[in-house]
């Protein structure tokens, strides 16, 4: 957990509002698992004032990547940063995905900008294991297959691919995937993770959620950012320091 | 050039500098020990800490607004049994002075807070938080309450001969007053501000954006308001008082000491970056080396009015 | 698509809708109504008017602080003569509504503006300011005192059948006991809030960065705060209540509509874009259309709480 | 009085710190007067919260000039605009020299940056009056000469030209001016116009100030802006609206 500034080497618009950065920083790059998260302070000014999480989308040499789009004023104003510009990144943050474990093939669920995190989970395991991607969005443009690896999709609106969410897509398939030992790993909206869980609870196969929250510190100092923890009632995880990537079992949604 | 001494004392609590870390900003220090080394620091304020734990409110918790920000955390926090087991021993050996935050819903959990934490050795003083906005029990109905805060101030004072700070809620007409009462009853100091209610609501779904309705804010925002606080106390009475309140940079510290301050306690800006403790520190001091101040307490309350 | 009705009332005072410029803000009316059609706001709030004119305060009175500004201007002011033989005939001639703000060192002066001003036809309303930080004479010393404000009110009443707007001051425990009491003594409505007690100071010299010493804090720092006064009146006292406070576009103002407000007064923004008043009203014009609202006041107080 | 959105053509760096911005706005440009000024809002972010006040520094067919420091916040962003960007203006504002009236020569007073007005009046009046111009600055980066005539120059260190102020070296050339009808403009830090002031009401020259106040408005709805009026002690005048440029007599500095 270092803060650093950390050189943009190149923007990728991905589609219309979705950008990827390349950023320079062996710092991160050398230490970040999948999963795990960088919290960016995007001005000096007190505008925004809080920093702003994002996965680590990618890690390459000394490079790593970040997706995002414009949600609001952090987004934005971050992406109005250009090429050779310095981005002040405090990282690695939370626990990533849990990729070692016993299973054959992992299967991906990323719903919208939920794919962030997987194209370096995919790049650490597609030489170890099998991979079934299942991405979702509203419509065509909001699906982002950069760095994904046997991707099937799904359209809200049923402008690509199957028409109906990413977790009614698995079950179509499900099928084909059920005779290999599974794990699921899913990124996206809470109703997605919700649908997930649920899933992966009826045919008893190990999930993990990355979850999301608002945050301040992004380190465990504030308290911000609690998800309810299903073994004890009276308890609180925090998002980011006990995640942002929980095993289903750990938490309710 | 000769050193400067940024040693303070806050009544007949001695500090090697102004620089304390504001309850509820950086839990029990051991996070915020990646980034510094706290031996460098005043002292740290601990998270509020009460007779159990609370778990606290349900999210969202958080919300930024224009230069500010609003939290209702709800004194989440581990009870006083897990903070002496745990938590304290962990701080004695990072070598910084413990200031111990306590909230309480009535007045004899606050004693009986006290009692218990008076024989540890680690503790420093204590701030009693009597103005966190976020809780039905224990926050506002004791901080707005002149009464309240006499009977607190008394009761806690019996108990103990450690410092004691009461931590102000600056939602009220005239915060002076309310240090008046807590110097009567022996308190050692006051420390102005506490958060300011504040609340947002979604347009799309008109709920508040927080679960808990309202919150308390902090950062940038509220300065000026804190300053004026500190201000008017240091006008209307004489008791050490400690600054807080949107404390970015070493110079809205030296800001703070001017109003009236002996010490300054930083917050919001912990989570914005986890070091501004130090860099203020090395500001300050540098101030006083460019301003020839010898004496770093000698800047309290030196504003120049005509 | 069938038209929005943006019309509201405030007790018995109608408008055409509820964007208003806020006392202070845009003086007599005659420089703002360079950048917009004063037509087509729901009406313009008076700088605040006393019995005589008044200077004000010496410079500097203002000064930018994060997201917000702090001003001591002091109320300097034409005086009521000036302000009927000059600027009542230039507003009419604009037809907008007039509410005339009035401020006073004493309770009789109070009266005898309203007594005067009451027998000019072009005032739809009074708003009495009760909360000014910035005088020695006329401001907290009423705001902050519950008793005051129910006399005022109570006389102010007795001279008028014109609608009373008390203005309130946000530098208290509960605003709300405050509404409850104009409310008692018969006033129309409330209007919440006026600025908020902050100061500055200068680090190298020492002085306050204001020649007053302290100001009144403005803009959109304070927005949180002045939805939480709004929400706590709406919650507590069934009263009009015409919501200031950091408003800067139609988003906020749709916010203070929902936390509990009949009518919006703009302030700061003025500043910084004289015709924001006009895009705030296409912007509520446009939410309503979106959101299917007929009746801009059903948003009054359409918050969802669990 | 408007509102635009004027694009910058040029920006020139004077001396270190010291910027021209070259504007194209045919709206103000045709219309502004030397003395007179705009107020600009820097960002659409609440920070800098409040426009920023800048004398029209010169006029050529559409474009209007400003000159500026970096001071704080609001002129060290305005100072990282880029051509090609837009300004969000509002003028033109109060009122400006009075440069018709009789006299022969204008004896020009800039201290610091308060020359910045001064090369749109040197540009009306060259053709029409004998100019001569005093600028002063503490040390010799400050002196900037841009679109001035006849300059004569003091430092306060005596880094360059007199050493002393710009009001003392109008002094020792007072001898050489005297026998032309003088009128005098002034622009720079307080101490400077009070000094000139005093100058020229002990030579009975007629003397304009242009004066400097924190503003929020810039158009006479704030009150924020006063300046002692010297014909009634209850009386302010406002720096933006009855303003910046006084006759010398009607106020106390
Ligand atoms: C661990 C973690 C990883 C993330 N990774 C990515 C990523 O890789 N790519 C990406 O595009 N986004 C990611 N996000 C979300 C991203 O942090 C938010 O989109 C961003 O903070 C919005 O900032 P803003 O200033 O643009 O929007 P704001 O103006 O702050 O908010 C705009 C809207 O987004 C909502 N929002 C803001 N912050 C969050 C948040 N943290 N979680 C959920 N909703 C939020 C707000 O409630 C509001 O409705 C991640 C969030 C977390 C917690
Ligand atoms: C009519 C008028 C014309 C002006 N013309 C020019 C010009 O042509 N070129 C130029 O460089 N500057 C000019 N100024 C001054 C300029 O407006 C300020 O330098 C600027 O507002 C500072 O903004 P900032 O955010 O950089 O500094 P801030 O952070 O706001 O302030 C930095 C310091 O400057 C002081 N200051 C801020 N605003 C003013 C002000 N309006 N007057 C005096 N001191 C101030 C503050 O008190 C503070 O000490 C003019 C001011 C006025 C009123
Ligand atoms: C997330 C958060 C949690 C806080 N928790 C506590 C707390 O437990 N006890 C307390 O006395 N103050 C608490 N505070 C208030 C701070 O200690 C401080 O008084 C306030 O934030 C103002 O300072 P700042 O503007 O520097 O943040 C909290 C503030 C924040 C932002
Ligand atoms: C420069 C200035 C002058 C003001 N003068 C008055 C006044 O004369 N009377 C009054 O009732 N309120 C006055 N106010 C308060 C405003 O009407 C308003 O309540 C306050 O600014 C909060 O709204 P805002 O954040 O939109 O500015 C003044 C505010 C400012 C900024
Ligand atoms: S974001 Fe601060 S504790 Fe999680
Ligand atoms: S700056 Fe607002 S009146 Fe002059």
């Amino acid at each position: 957990m270092t803060i650093t500034e950390a050189q943009i080497e190149e923007i990728i618009e991905l589609e219309y509002n979705i950008h990827l950065f390349k950023v320079k920083s062996p710092e991160i790059a050398n230490v970040i698992n999948p999963g795990e998260f960088l919290n960016i302070r995007i001005s000096d000014l007190p505008i925004p004032l809080l920093r702003r999480p994002f996965s680590v989308c990618d890690v390459e040499d000394d490079f790593f990547y970040l997706m995002f789009n414009t949600m609001g004023m952090g987004t934005k104003l971050l992406s109005l940063k250009k090429p050779g510009e310095y981005l002040d990144v405090l990282g690695p943050l939370g626990n990533g995905f849990n990729f070692e474990g016993d299973f054959d093939r992992a299967v991906i669920l990323g719903g919208g900008l939920g794919v962030a995190p997987f194209p370096y989970l995919t790049r650490k395991i597609k030489d170890k294991k099998e991979i079934s991607t299942f991405i979702g969005g509203r419509t065509k443009s909001d699906l982002i297959t950069y760095g994904l690896e046997n991707i099937h999709v799904s359209t809200d609106d049923g402008s690509y691919g199957f028409k109906g969410n990413v977790v009614e897509l698995l079950e179509i398939n499900f099928d084909n995937l059920k005779n290999d030992k599974l794990k699921i790993f899913a990124c996206g909206p809470t109703p997605m993770l919700v649908a997930a869980k649920k899933f992966a609870e009826k045919e008893n196969i190990e999930c993990e959620l990355s979850t999301e929250c608002v945050m301040a510190c992004g380190f465990g100092i504030c308290q911000g950012c609690p998800i309810q923890s299903s073994s004890d009632e009276d308890k609180f995880l925090l998002v980011c320091k006990d995640g942002p990537v929980f095993n289903s079992k750990e938490i309710i949604l | 050039m000769s050193k400067v001494d940024l040693s303070v004392n806050i009544g007949s609590l001695k500090l090697r500098n102004p620089i304390l870390l504001a309850s509820g900003t950086v839990g029990y220090g051991s996070e915020i020990s990646e980034f510094i080394d706290l031996k460098k620091i005043g002292a740290i304020v601990t998270k509020s800490i009460s007779l159990k734990p609370r778990k606290g409110n349900k999210p969202q918790r958080i919300l930024e607004t224009s230069s500010g920000m609003l939290n209702a955390i709800g004194l989440t926090n581990v009870g006083i049994e897990k903070f002496i087991s745990e938590k304290i021993p962990y701080l004695i050996k990072q070598d910084v002075p413990i200031i111990c935050n306590i909230a309480a819903s009535t007045i004899e959990e606050y004693v009986e807070c006290v009692k218990i934490l008076n024989e540890e050795e680690g503790i420093h003083a204590f701030e009693i938080n009597i103005s966190c906005p976020n809780v039905k029990e224990g926050g506002l109905q004791f901080g707005n309450n002149e009464k309240m805060v006499c009977k607190i101030t008394e009761k806690i004072r019996a108990v103990t001969k450690k410092p004691i700070i009461i931590k102000l809620s600056p939602n009220v007409s005239n915060i002076s007053d309310f240090a008046q009462v807590a110097k009567k009853e022996g308190a050692d100091a006051v420390s102005a501000i506490n958060t300011i209610i504040g609340t947002a609501f979604n347009i799309k779904n008109k709920k508040p954006k927080l679960k808990n309705i309202t919150g308390g804010l902090s950062g940038p925002a509220i300065k000026p308001i804190a300053l004026a606080k500190v201000f008017e106390i240091h006008q209307k009475v004489k008791i050490p008082i400690i600054g807080i309140g949107g404390i970015m940079n070493w110079q809205d510290a030296v800001e703070f000491l001017i109003a009236g301050s002996s010490a300054v306690q930083l917050g919001t800006v912990n989570f914005i970056d986890p070091t501004a403790s130090l860099k203020i520190l090395n500001g300050l001091m540098d101030y006083c080396k460019e301003n020839k101040i010898d004496n770093i307490s000698s800047l309290t309350g030196s504003y120049q009015l005509d």
